[in-house]
């Protein structure tokens, strides 16, 4: 009883925490790309701001129900995925093998967002969320690859018990065994987060804002929603599967640590050409990511 | 109908807070954009962000005079924008047509086609002059103050109407109805003043020079 | 200082265009006159003997004479001598063959001076095309016969706009003001 | 070609005027395929405010406050030309000193226009701290302007006859000690820009353009020495003392993107050497040589061309005085009239749709000198 009455506080309140704690990582974002661009910054909770002046605007353009449909199965589509995600060694659904479900789920947001631009019909749109399911190719395969040599590795496919078989200290994660099935991971990590070198579908310069040209208003705030828990979901799959998870303020520290080595290389990188992306996935980060599962079927 | 208002309390500060301006450059203003952005001024402090399309933006800049072609993209951005939506117009060439008071493709008086919230003067305004009018837009919004695009719903016939007379609003209007009605209204007067306009003008032969000045 | 190099192109122009009345202007600028029909034969020559840079088409309206003058600027870069060659065409009617198969960028200047001048350009496809002016339908703008000082305080009459804008009490906001 | 590949729906579809990727307010029609551009059209015009019909209407020495609104990211060599063109037609002899501080200006004004050019083809590849940099650096070069001619951007310090007032005292301590800082900060803007892998993956071999069609397609000044080609109106067409000062013309031999953005990095080394030696071997004496009553000022009938070499290209005047009080005619030959209509309508055919910004920023096209 006591334990199901905590599951279910846990799951009232814990995606509060993580949009939350998701804002003022974007927040932080744009306050450390700032510093290195020689500026003073906004304040760290802008995007909080952002949120709430995004959602008290009024009539946003609609193009129809699909249109609408878009950002929220966007958003729902990161929301259950962040259910299979253990936060602070405390996972709502745990079982064996849903490492393969949160694959799963991860597409589920930006096809939602496809078929949301589709209705928009805005060149720019359609071009933008052609590019994002192109570079999820790219970069899904590496991230599968990555994924396979710690399953094969640990010999379980459920988060918590991979976990588990880290506790015990800086020494016990897997980043040092598995050094470079991380590497490709976080190399995979930066075309998720949609960090430079890998920001083509939303380049401005581009094409506009890609996918989100066409929505305003509440659409784009809960497109922000998204994109917030969306850095804390996939920079917690490297968090968990590498740094060994942790307790609810370390697994967080954890979580932005990896961020923040993202933000850096996106400081200082333009981007890449789409066609150039996906090549470059598919040839260094997927060749590393191959040698390291190699190795590891060999060593095992 | 009550009377729509300006967003005030927490929606108002957080509309103060975060401005989105559209990127759009319509003139020499914009050329004082960058450093304001950029390293030395940092407008980003203040929560203004570029944004590059007009559906996600809150802050119109019209940096600068407007050729009648820019005014109907303009006008069209404007109206594409969500509310509530604010328009600052920067340099002497918004308020009364600045140093192009006698060209044949610039307006004159901006808020004539478009309710303007606050004017930056200068030709063109430095950036620590655009810093300011932003800080002044920032608290009047916080305030409620600011309430343009109310104007602009209250008095759309004046306004449609003022555009009608130099240019096509039909192609340019997202409410076609009322664009093809004016339109269609205004032709007569339109067509006269155009007549009045391109009078041919006698070329003098004889010298150009102001009466009453010394030899 | 030596006007040997414009001497050349001078006595380079005689040569072929007998009815050419080229004249050195100053150092490094020459000057030839033209009848319109004999521009693009010039023009050829002269791209054929080192004048590669083709500058511009400059348009002067001569309205005293009904004329309008076109100038078409040409440079070499190894003799480093530039060569205006004038013509007049006249302002009502008037026509040019384009030079659009010698330079190709003539014709962004040829559609210009259409806009501008209202001469026609015979072979240039793009002439109908808007190129700076949208939906303009007065006169060519740059033409002498057309005031801007006048078109500007007619067209854009603000007197009664403003007065509307009054008693609709539009305003835009002042609060600064009262500090 | 039917069959399989119809699949690929064709786009139309305007980039500007209100996009993020267009130098100042311009726009681009791309008839696209998939990603691959079949055909481009330039459309400018949203800047035209008349400028050769207005200055047929104010006296010849009201144009000097105007002329410096053709081109807004380089307005100097505007002035200049304006004033050179007004001189030659009226006679009217420059003082040495003048002169010296015509290049200063002049090559002050290429050092800023490179830096926001540099800034500006960074940010359309993605790469936004070059232009936070370069930008919030800049602002250090206009203060020097400001200090000398009492604004940040438009100067409207040549006049005919001269220029409007004589150097600050300490300007010259300055002027070297802000030179020193961004000499010392190029070495940071390579690393930064052409260093990156990235960069190069995304500029070298891209927006190629051959040597023989550049010259006769009207490419100009940087973009044309990209090609590999030495020209250079300071040294073909020389004029103000230029003659007198020793500086490299740089070229590559890319003709890419690449090319074009390393050509201006290399001419900003260029203009600080060429601003130095102005400021060791600048002769004392007097610096305006007043024309007169500007109302009644009368330029002797003639015409004249004049070109300078601005951070663009070629900038020429085509003046023409029929004796009055006001100009009869000029015309204004922008070097974006060439590069920003024919030859990215050109260049832009079967690049890929993310390249349009970028390769329009390479060619530095500047909309109001096409608009005037």
């Amino acid at each position: 009883m006591n334990a199901v009455g905590l599951n279910i506080t846990w799951i009232i309140f814990m995606p509060i925490l993580v949009i939350i704690i998701g804002l003022f990582y974007l927040g932080a974002a744009r306050k450390i790309t700032a510093r290195i661009q020689n500026r003073y910054g906004p304040p760290i909770y802008q995007n909080i701001i952002d949120v709430i002046k995004l959602f008290s605007k009024k009539n946003p353009t609609n193009h129809g129900v699909m249109f609408s449909l878009g950002p929220v199965m966007a958003f729902s589509g990161m929301l259950i995925s962040l259910l299979f995600i253990p936060i602070g060694n405390k996972a709502l659904l745990s079982f064996n093998g849903d490492i393969i479900v949160l694959l799963y789920l991860l597409v589920i947001a930006p096809l939602g967002m496809a078929l949301g631009v589709g209705e928009g019909g805005n060149p720019m749109g359609t071009i933008g969320i052609a590019r994002a399911l192109t570079l999820m190719l790219g970069y899904e395969v590496v991230l599968v690859i990555s994924i396979i040599s710690v399953i094969l590795y640990t010999g379980s496919a459920s988060f918590m018990e991979i976990i588990k078989m880290q506790s015990g200290g800086v020494g016990h994660w897997f980043i040092w065994p598995l050094f470079l099935s991380a590497l490709a991971m976080d190399m995979a990590l930066q075309g998720m987060l949609g960090e430079k070198p890998f920001d083509q579908p939303v380049a401005p310069h581009e094409v506009a804002s890609g996918p989100m040209v066409e929505f305003g208003g509440k659409y784009l705030g809960l497109l922000q929603l998204y994109h917030a828990i969306g850095i804390v979901v996939e920079t917690g799959i490297f968090v968990n599967l590498f740094l060994g998870g942790g307790t609810l303020f370390w697994w967080f520290v954890k979580s932005f640590a990896v961020f923040f080595v993202a933000l850096l290389i996106n400081a200082v990188m333009p981007r890449f050409r789409i066609g150039q992306a996906f090549a470059f996935f598919w040839t260094y980060p997927a060749a590393i990511g191959l040698i390291g599962l190699i190795l590891v079927a060999i060593l095992k | 109908m009550t009377k729509a208002k300006p967003p005030k309390g927490l929606k108002g500060w957080a509309q103060g807070r975060s401005l989105w301006m559209l990127h759009f450059c319509t003139g020499c203003g914009a050329i004082e954009m960058p450093p304001t952005m950029t390293s030395r001024y940092d407008m980003e402090r203040f929560g203004i962000t570029p944004m590059a399309t007009p559906r996600q933006a809150d802050l119109l800049l019209i940096t600068g005079y407007l050729t009648v072609k820019t005014l109907k993209r303009v006008i069209r951005s404007y109206e594409q924008m969500p509310e509530p939506k604010y328009v600052v117009g920067f340099g002497s060439c918004t308020v009364n047509g600045g140093m192009y008071w006698d060209s044949y493709n610039t307006i004159k008086r901006l808020d004539l086609y478009l309710p303007i919230d606050l004017y930056i003067a200068g030709c063109m305004p430095r950036p620590e002059a655009i810093i300011d009018g932003f800080t002044e837009l920032i608290e009047g919004i916080k305030k409620g103050k600011f309430d343009g695009w109310i104007r602009y719903k209250e008095n759309l016939e004046y306004y449609k109407r003022n555009q009608a007379m130099v240019m096509d609003i039909r192609k340019w209007s997202l409410d076609a109805e009322l664009a093809e009605r004016i339109w269609n209204e205004v032709q007569e007067e339109r067509r006269k003043r155009f007549e009045r306009a391109t009078v041919k003008h006698v070329y003098e032969l004889a010298e150009r020079i102001p009466e009453g000045l010394p030899k | 200082m030596s006007l040997e190099k414009e001497q050349k192109v001078v006595d380079l122009i005689k040569v072929s265009f007998e009815d050419a009345e080229a004249e050195i202007q100053r150092e490094r600028r020459v000057k030839v006159k033209v009848a319109p029909n004999r521009v693009f034969p010039l023009v050829a020559y002269l791209k054929g003997n080192g004048f590669k840079h083709f500058v511009a088409i400059s348009a002067v309206d001569w309205i005293r004479d009904g004329e309008i003058e076109l100038v078409y600027h040409l440079w070499n870069y190894d003799e480093k001598v530039h060569v205006m060659i004038k013509t007049r065409v006249p302002r009502d009617g008037g026509s040019m063959p384009t030079l659009k198969p010698l330079f190709n960028q003539a014709e962004t200047y040829e559609r210009d001076i259409h806009e501008f001048f209202g001469v026609h350009f015979e072979g240039n496809e793009k002439l109908d095309r808007e190129f700076i002016l949208e939906d303009w339908d007065g006169p060519p703008p740059m033409r002498k016969d057309f005031d801007t000082r006048l078109f500007s305080a007619e067209f854009y009459d603000q007197e009664d706009l403003e007065s509307e804008a009054l008693r609709l009490k539009i305003q835009p906001y002042k609060g600064h003001l009262k500090k | 070609m039917n069959g399989k590949n119809e699949i690929i729906r064709e786009f139309e579809y305007f980039i500007g005027p209100q996009h993020p990727g267009i130098t100042g307010n311009f726009s681009i029609k791309l008839k696209a395929k998939g990603d691959v551009i079949l055909e481009a059209e330039a459309r400018p015009g949203y800047l035209h405010r008349g400028f050769e019909k207005l200055m047929e209407q104010r006296h010849w020495i009201k144009n000097v406050p105007m002329v410096c609104r053709i081109c807004v990211p380089d307005p100097d060599p505007n002035e200049v030309l304006y004033a050179m063109g007004v001189e030659e037609l009226a006679g009217l002899e420059v003082p040495e000193r003048a002169q010296w501080i015509r290049v200063m200006v002049l090559e002050m004004s290429r050092i800023q226009a490179h830096l926001s050019y540099l800034g500006g083809i960074s940010g359309a590849l993605g790469l936004y701290t070059a232009p936070q940099w370069m930008t919030g650096d800049r602002d250090y070069l206009l203060d020097r302007f400001e200090e000398l001619t009492g604004a940040r951007v438009y100067h409207i310090y040549t006049t005919p006859g001269g220029v409007r007032r004589d150097l600050p005292e300490g300007f010259e301590d300055r002027l070297r000690e802000t030179l020193d800082y961004i000499e010392k900060r190029l070495t940071d803007y390579y690393r930064l820009i052409f260093d990156n892998p990235v960069f190069q993956k995304r500029t070298i071999g891209v927006g190629t353009m051959d040597p023989d069609w550049a010259i006769e397609n009207g490419v100009t000044g940087p973009n044309l020495r990209a090609c590999g080609i030495k020209a250079d109106v300071r040294i073909d067409d020389p004029y103000l003392v230029y003659d007198q000062i020793e500086f490299e013309v740089p070229t590559e031999t890319g003709c890419d993107m690449f090319s074009r953005a390393m050509i201006r990095f290399q001419e900003i080394q260029q203009s600080i050497n060429i601003v130095r030696q102005v400021l060791d071997r600048m002769p004392k004496g007097p610096f305006l040589n007043k024309p007169g009553n500007p109302l009644m000022w009368r330029v002797p009938a003639g015409d004249v061309y004049v070109r300078v070499e601005s951070s663009k290209g070629e900038f020429g005047y085509y003046i023409v005085s029929d004796g009055g009080v006001k100009p009869y005619r000029v015309h204004v030959r922008g070097p974006s009239m060439t590069h920003g209509i024919h030859v990215i309508e050109t260049l832009l055919v079967g690049q890929r749709v993310a390249d349009v910004s970028p390769i329009m920023f390479s060619l530095d096209i500047c909309p109001p000198d096409i608009d005037r």
